[in-house]
């Protein structure tokens, strides 16, 4: 039971199209692990079964030792799934700071009546948050007016605020200039090792992805293709094939 | 069952003026997202032309060509003044039609009075039909919604510029790359569904007293088809004109208008929870 | 950014300004008054859907006030006044009208409304301050307070006369259609029994809810009924929507229309051709052939207009505000309670003869049956003095 | 800059929170009973526009049936005030029990409302238009049911009373539905505000996002849904009191759409822009309405239009508004 | 033909091209290369009008085009075949051809006869709905479609994806003969080596939302180390 999350034989299906065909996946808890692929290769949808929104055609999802293919999204995420989107989805006409309370309120039944300021516990973990994120002189702005990479960030925050036992993370620095990806790859660095939540990320960017030193995962027509660090996968002639098209 | 006939023809009649409203509201909403609160007042503007032609000597006929094209200048002007502001606004145009629809009917108010009016009937003569006799101009009524919607459906499956729409309903971008003004098709589109409505009214007023609320009879049970329908293709429409306005005319025969206004609207609501994409509208994802 | 600041502010200055405006005029408001006038509140609809009778209402007021003005007033120099106020045909505005006209404006009396919900919506009010409102409208009976006075014709006033009329001349079997609600289901439970004591039947009762724009259906039923006359309780443009289809259906020739509450407002909406044959029963018409009808009708263009319609709305009004005149004289006081217990038995002489008020607050009018005829409303039978059931037996 | 830069946003709207409720205390000081009865019956309104801005600005439902839930709880009152639910004497006819059973009538049947329509995942303008037929269909209904008078309603609604002391005089009635709409500002400001408040905007904002933290969507919709649907009901409630009747207009289309006038014009997204929303434009309609006319409706639905146009946070929300600009 | 500089364009807030150079020459097939999620196909969006620029030029035919509407900019002559073809797939194949054409004068509507010639395939089938054909076919009628408005510049944005090889092979021929025979000018982007190589006379390589290098398919074919340093792994 060393697997955080497990996948066997996951297949879905669009139509006659198969995105995600058989795929079987597992994950170590506490790793921080890269899928890379080229276009249309199933990482998309692959996050999209894992975390709900879609049901799988067949094949399971196992996380933490629990079945969770079909279950509605805010029940998976409440077993413990965080998810970033691709786009980044932070709430504009809120604040920094009441963007990061919408996943930290207790048991998903934000209390009625209940002064926000009241948690001393819950405010100070905020505090804490946006330190990490270094966004403390952002709190009070609207989310709306922050910079692509800092909504990344604030993003990244909330799914932390969540406190997921796994984050799934699609293309975090999809649109940023090349300091603010190094400052992306030194924070999920900085999660996985100081918070020890398992964390997935959908990357095209191969600096980024050879900064998180992490183990990778190639997907090629929507099954898993190669598996292994960073350097063995560089140098994987198969790999590279699949790259520019040659793979029949 | 010598009342069938007379049932079915009515029937028939209702359901047809019904799809004849709830068209241009369909094809509106169906290729912008726009409800268009305003169409009831569309409805009005078209009867009120007629009463005007009516009462000026040039006749009922002549009205009803005029008609549609002063209604379809007045929503071609609501598009260009207010509409396409709002495209990417969607709950904001049910609000701004809305206003519209406030502003119209008081203007009608100011113009001419509260007080019904009337239209000469023209063609008040009955048809003999065999086993029936049935008033012409009702016979007349369904074979102008009739060629209405099948000009409608025409344009739209056959045309240029029917195609040119149904790419922008299917695909905004590409018919854009393609070079389609999708701009242009919005505008006329809007201004087409806009005439729609106008025509409707104009058809409807000898029929029912013209007076300024006179919109909103065929306004909800035209929604509550549309509802019902789906708005994901123009023959929704036809399924649920069918549905909402054949289970009217039925019920009222069978029963009462007031027990069939209750059932038609408890029965669209359920439909409407049951399949929220109407009954011929497709879900969308999986 | 910068413009939308600006317009921002001005929007705000805008307020401020507003709000001053507000002020200075309630101060202002207050201020002004003819202390030796008799004021009269007058809520009837001048938008909403009836603002037709509220205007035809409003006609009728407004001459009887001239009339009294012009002839020296009363109680020695005492003018009447007439405040106007819309209710828009809503309840809670009606409510909110009456609210003001009582408190802000003191008046003596209030005059209205057209619906029996504006005027259940008004009653409190009318009772608390303890204000007599003055009605002038048909509706449905049995609304009695001390404080409330009816003109109106209730459904005995048509039933008693019309139904055997109907019998008599156009068959036994009837169809009632109305709308659905209450003036048309007490008016059916009166007419019903009107029926069966006219020794007819009644073949069907249905009703319609507001805003049915095709009666093809009902029409169908109402000719295969074989009922010979078709009894209708359908006010305003619904009624007029079913008689055109009927037309249209040439259903007129086999069934007789008889129309509750037709009455001049209706021919502007209708053909010649649609209108005739329809036959109502009524206290006053525009047309109707007697001296001191023409002689009102007359006085009424002349102060509004040729085109002016002279309905039973500006009758019933005029002829109110003249009973009330009536009471203040006799009571030789301008306090309410004294002007009320005044009231019953006054008789006046409105556009249609001599009518009286009684011990219920309810009146005997003098009906009359008329029929459309050559695209005219035209008086079939004088009927004359009619009384209904007292309505109000220990309810005052 | 902004005029009102010297002080912070929060400082500006708490004056003007402090301002307006001082306006509002001090308003009998004119000694006029109609402006009072009437400023009475606008605080009713006050507080119906801020429950449909409890949903539709910090929910973003547009729901165009409000005013079934303001009818709900008036009929509510005046059946059990006057004594005609079966069953339900003494004890069960007084105000404050009438009161408490209209939040909780109301609240329930939105809770069964919105039971079927959001976890019908019904959204957006279908939702509006859903909304918009029940009203239709509960006016219908009231108008036909004798039972509860019809299309007359009811009226001779028993007066307000406070453990057997009635309130007759006016000023009094006055302050207990001041202080009723000052404490359903109070809670409701501070909902808005809680945790809930925020996951509630969060939802308005992107309600993917928020189901992807674990969250029940159309549970927090159906919860806040009952509680606007609550407070309209209490709104109803006092509107029965204060205008001694009830009748199927107020349950209907109309007040429905009126109330959507209000909000917007004053401003969604704000609770105190709403109220001052509906107080403001119903107390200009009663000064300048009868001066225009016809003219007035016209004016109020090109007002209407302008202001969905260029104003989308409505006239008084952007003052009121403590949170920096967009 | 058309000539980029200094383009700069965000989508949602995300800055997707960072100062874009790229010049292509009348009657070149320029191929457009780089790892997904560089910029790509946000490049072709900016060029065709679905995106508007925040700064820089596009110049095309010698007039300034960024900004323009999509529709314009398609009169103006560049055709465009986005990735995933974008076919309407409930329309019939004419109708989807007819599309193309509809923004020409009512009396020049009509599809030029060599569009059969290059895709015979569609001759054949124009009545049948387009969803039905298979990824392949899909594609060529959207080349075709494009190809039916007459376009100076036709951009591509990965024909090869998702089709297989062989027909990868006979579209990349049929570019290659519209090209030589029609002089038309084409910019593509692809993944696919092996089909570039094939048929184009330039490589664009783009990074991070700018092009970072430029050479003649001469220079690839003598050192494809080039070309796997910009986009495989």
């Amino acid at each position: 039971m060393a697997f955080i999350l497990e996948t066997k034989d996951l297949t879905k299906q669009f139509g006659g199209l198969t995105a995600v065909d058989k795929t079987s996946l597992k994950l170590k808890e506490g790793g921080l692990r890269c899928i890379l692929g080229p276009n249309g290769c199933g990482k998309t949808t692959l996050f999209n079964l894992i975390s709900g929104c879609y049901k799988p055609t067949s094949g399971k999802i196992i996380f933490a030792g629990q079945d969770i293919s079909g279950q509605p999204v805010h029940l998976i995420n409440r077993a413990g799934i965080g998810r970033k989107f691709q786009i980044p989805s932070v709430f504009n006409s809120m604040t920094v700071e009441e963007n990061l309370r919408v996943p930290s309120s207790s048991n998903w039944k934000p209390s009625l009546l209940r002064s926000k300021n009241s948690v001393p516990g819950n405010r100070q973990e905020i505090l804490t948050l946006l330190n990490l994120l270094k966004l403390t002189e952002k709190t009070n702005e609207l989310a709306g007016n922050l910079s692509h990479g800092e909504k990344q960030w604030l993003e990244i925050g909330m799914v932390m605020a969540s406190k997921p036992r796994l984050m799934l993370l699609d293309e975090p620095t999809a649109g940023m200039t090349a300091a603010e990806t190094n400052k992306t790859a030194q924070l999920i660095h900085q999660i996985s090792i100081e918070t020890g939540i398992s964390v997935v990320v959908i990357e095209h960017d191969l600096n980024f992805v050879k900064k998180l030193a992490s183990r990778v995962t190639v997907m090629y027509k929507g099954s898993i293709f190669r598996e292994g660090n960073y350097e063995e996968i560089q140098e994987d002639k198969d790999v590279q094939s699949i790259y520019l098209g040659r793979k029949r | 069952m010598a009342d069938l006939p007379i049932l079915l023809l009515n029937s028939f009649s209702y359901i047809l003026v019904l799809i004849l409203v709830a068209m241009g509201l369909v094809i509106i909403f169906g290729l912008m997202g726009v409800i268009n609160m305003a169409h009831g007042e569309f409805f009005l503007l078209g009867a009120y032309t007629v009463v005007m032609t009516d009462s000026l000597g040039i006749g009922f006929w002549p009205g009803l060509i005029l008609a549609p094209i002063i209604v379809g200048l007045v929503g071609l002007a609501l598009e260009y003044f207010c509409i396409r502001f709002l495209y990417d606004r969607v709950l904001d145009t049910i609000l701004a039609t809305w206003g519209v629809s406030i502003a119209i009917k008081q203007l009608i108010i100011i113009f001419f009075g509260p007080a019904g009016l009337m239209v000469n009937p023209p063609l008040p003569q009955l048809v003999n039909m065999g086993l029936i006799e049935y008033p012409a101009y009702r016979l007349f009524i369904m074979l102008a919604s009739l060629s209405v919607i099948g000009f409608t459906f025409f344009i739209f499956l056959k045309t240029d510029m029917g195609l040119a729409a149904r790419a922008v309903i299917a695909n905004r971008n590409m018919a854009a790359s393609l070079g389609i003004n999708t701009r242009q098709i919005y505008r006329n589109t809007f201004t087409f569904g806009s005439a729609l409505a106008g025509l409707a009214g104009a058809i409807m007023a000898p029929l029912m007293s013209c007076d300024p609320q006179m919109g909103l009879g065929f306004f909800i049970p035209a929604f509550l088809a549309i509802l019902v329908g789906g708005t994901g293709s123009l023959s929704g429409i036809l399924a649920g004109g069918m549905v909402v306005g054949g289970s009217d005319s039925i019920i009222s025969y069978l029963f009462s208008p007031v027990s069939s206004q209750i059932v038609v609207f408890t029965l669209a609501v359920i439909v409407i929870r049951i399949k929220p994409q109407g009954i011929l509208g497709t879900k969308r994802n999986e | 950014m910068e413009r939308k600041i600006n317009v921002h502010k001005r929007l705000t200055s805008f307020f401020v300004l507003l709000a001053v405006s507000i002020l200075v005029l309630i101060g202002s408001s207050a201020l002004a008054g003819d202390k030796k006038s008799i004021k009269i509140g007058v809520v009837l609809p001048m938008s909403g859907g009836l603002e037709l009778f509220g205007q035809q209402g409003i006609q009728g007021a407004q001459m009887a006030v001239a009339e009294i003005n012009a002839a020296g007033g009363v109680l020695g120099g005492h003018k009447l006044e007439l405040i106007v106020e819309d209710n828009k045909t809503d309840p809670k505005t009606a409510a909110e009208k009456t609210k003001k006209l009582i408190l802000k404006d003191k008046v003596t009396a209030v005059l209205g409304p057209i619906t029996s919900a504006n005027r259940n919506a008004m009653l409190p009010f009318i009772n608390k301050y303890k204000t007599p409102l003055l009605y002038a409208t048909d509706y449905e009976g049995e609304a009695c307070s001390r404080y409330l006075f009816c003109y109106s014709a209730i459904p005995d006033h048509y039933i008693k006369p019309f139904i055997p009329y109907l019998t008599k001349n156009y068959g036994n079997k009837f169809y009632l259609f109305g709308a659905d609600y209450v003036w048309p289901h007490k008016m059916n439970e009166a007419i019903k029994k009107g029926i069966t004591d006219a020794g007819g039947h009644t073949v069907a009762e249905e009703y319609t809810p507001f805003g049915v724009k095709d009666f093809a259906a009902t029409i169908d039923k109402i000719v295969k009924s074989g009922a010979e006359v078709l009894v209708l309780t359908l006010p305003g443009a619904d009624g007029q929507t079913l008689v055109k289809q009927m037309t249209e259906f040439g259903a007129k020739d086999k069934v007789k229309i008889a129309f509750m509450g037709f009455n001049d407002n209706y021919m502007s909406g209708l053909t010649g051709d649609q209108a005739n044959g329809v036959i109502t029963c009524n206290h006053f018409i525009q047309s109707l052939d007697r001296p001191e009808a023409k002689d009102f009708v007359g006085r009424q263009h002349k102060m509004f207009g040729k085109d002016a319609i002279v309905s039973f709305y500006a009758d019933s009004h005029y002829g109110i505000v003249m009973l009330f005149k009536k009471a203040i004289e006799k009571a030789q006081s301008v306090d309410r309670e004294k002007i009320i217990d005044a009231m019953p038995g006054l008789s006046v002489a409105a556009g249609n003869g001599q009518v009286t008020i009684h011990e219920d607050h309810h009146m005997t009018l003098n009906m009359l049956i008329a029929e459309v005829i050559d695209g005219k409303l035209q008086m079939k039978k004088y009927i004359g003095p009619t009384t209904a059931s007292p309505q109000c037996a220990g309810k005052l | 800059m902004n005029k009102f830069a010297f002080i912070s946003p929060n400082g500006r709207v708490n004056i003007i929170r402090i301002f307006v409720l001082i306006a509002l205390g001090c308003f009998p000081l004119l000694q006029d009973a109609y402006l009072l009865s009437q400023l009475t019956v606008f605080l009713v309104y006050g507080l119906f526009a801020m429950s449909l801005s409890l949903i539709w600005g910090y929910g973003g439902i547009l729901c165009f049936g409000h005013a079934v839930f303001f009818g709900i709880g008036a009929y509510i009152m005046a059946l059990t005030t006057k004594g005609m639910i079966p069953g339900m004497t003494g004890i069960f006819t007084s105000t404050l029990f009438a009161l408490l059973l209209s939040i909780a009538g109301t609240a329930l049947f939105a809770s069964i409302l919105g039971y079927f329509l959001f976890s019908g995942r019904l959204s957006g303008p279908y939702f509006g238009i859903v909304t918009l037929a029940v009203a239709v269909v509960a006016e219908r209904i009231a108008t036909k049911w004798d039972y509860i008078g019809g299309f007359n309603g009811l009226t001779n609604i028993p007066a307000f009373s406070i453990g057997g002391y009635e309130v007759l005089d006016p000023l009094v009635l006055f302050y207990v539905i001041l202080g009723i709409c000052l404490i359903l500002y109070l809670i409701s400001d501070r909902i808005v505000n809680a945790p809930f408040g925020t996951i509630l905007s969060a939802v308005r904002d992107n309600e993917d996002r928020v189901e992807f933290f674990g969250y029940n969507i159309a549970n927090l919709k159906i919860l806040i849904f009952s509680i606007s649907a609550g407070i309209a009901g209490l709104a109803g409630a006092l509107f029965a009191v204060a205008a001694e009747f009830v009748s199927p207009t107020i349950l209907g289309f109309s007040l429905s759409t009126e109330v959507l006038i209000w909000v917007a014009l004053g401003g969604r997204e704000i609770l105190l822009a709403a109220f001052l929303g509906a107080i403001s434009v119903r107390t200009i309609e009663a000064l300048l309405s009868d001066i225009l006319g016809y003219y007035w409706i016209l004016g109020l639905g090109v007002l209407f239009i302008l202001c969905v146009m260029f104003f989308p946070r409505g006239l008084f929300g952007q003052l009121l508004s403590n949170k920096p600009r967009n | 033909m058309l000539n980029i500089t200094n383009l700069h364009a965000s989508y949602g807030g995300s800055r997707i091209l960072q100062g874009v150079n790229l010049q292509v020459a009348q009657g070149q097939i320029m191929a457009l290369m780089g790892r997904n999620g560089m910029g790509k196909t946000t490049l072709m969006r900016t060029i065709m009008g679905l995106l508007r620029p925040s700064s820089g030029h596009i110049i095309f035919d010698g007039k300034p085009i960024q900004g323009r509407q999509s529709y314009k900019i398609s009169s103006d002559g560049i055709g465009y075949v986005p990735q995933g073809r974008e076919i309407f797939g409930d329309f019939t194949v004419a109708e989807n051809l007819r599309l193309g054409a509809l923004k020409f004068d009512r009396k020049n509507r009509d599809i030029p006869e060599e569009i059969f010639d290059y895709f015979p395939i569609l001759a054949q089938r124009q009545d049948q709905l387009a969803g039905s054909f298979s990824g392949g076919e899909q594609q060529m009628l959207a080349i075709a479609r494009a190809l039916v408005g007459r376009p100076k510049l036709l951009l591509l944005d990965e024909p090869s994806e998702g089709i297989q090889p062989s027909i990868v092979d006979e579209i990349g021929q049929i570019l290659k003969k519209i090209n030589s025979e029609a002089g038309l000018t084409i910019l593509i982007v692809e993944q696919n080596v092996d089909m570039v190589l094939e048929i184009a006379d330039n490589f664009s390589f783009m990074e991070k939302g700018i092009i970072v290098h430029n050479c003649p398919v001469q220079e690839i074919k003598a050192d494809e180390s080039i070309i796997t340093g910009y986009i495989s792994v």
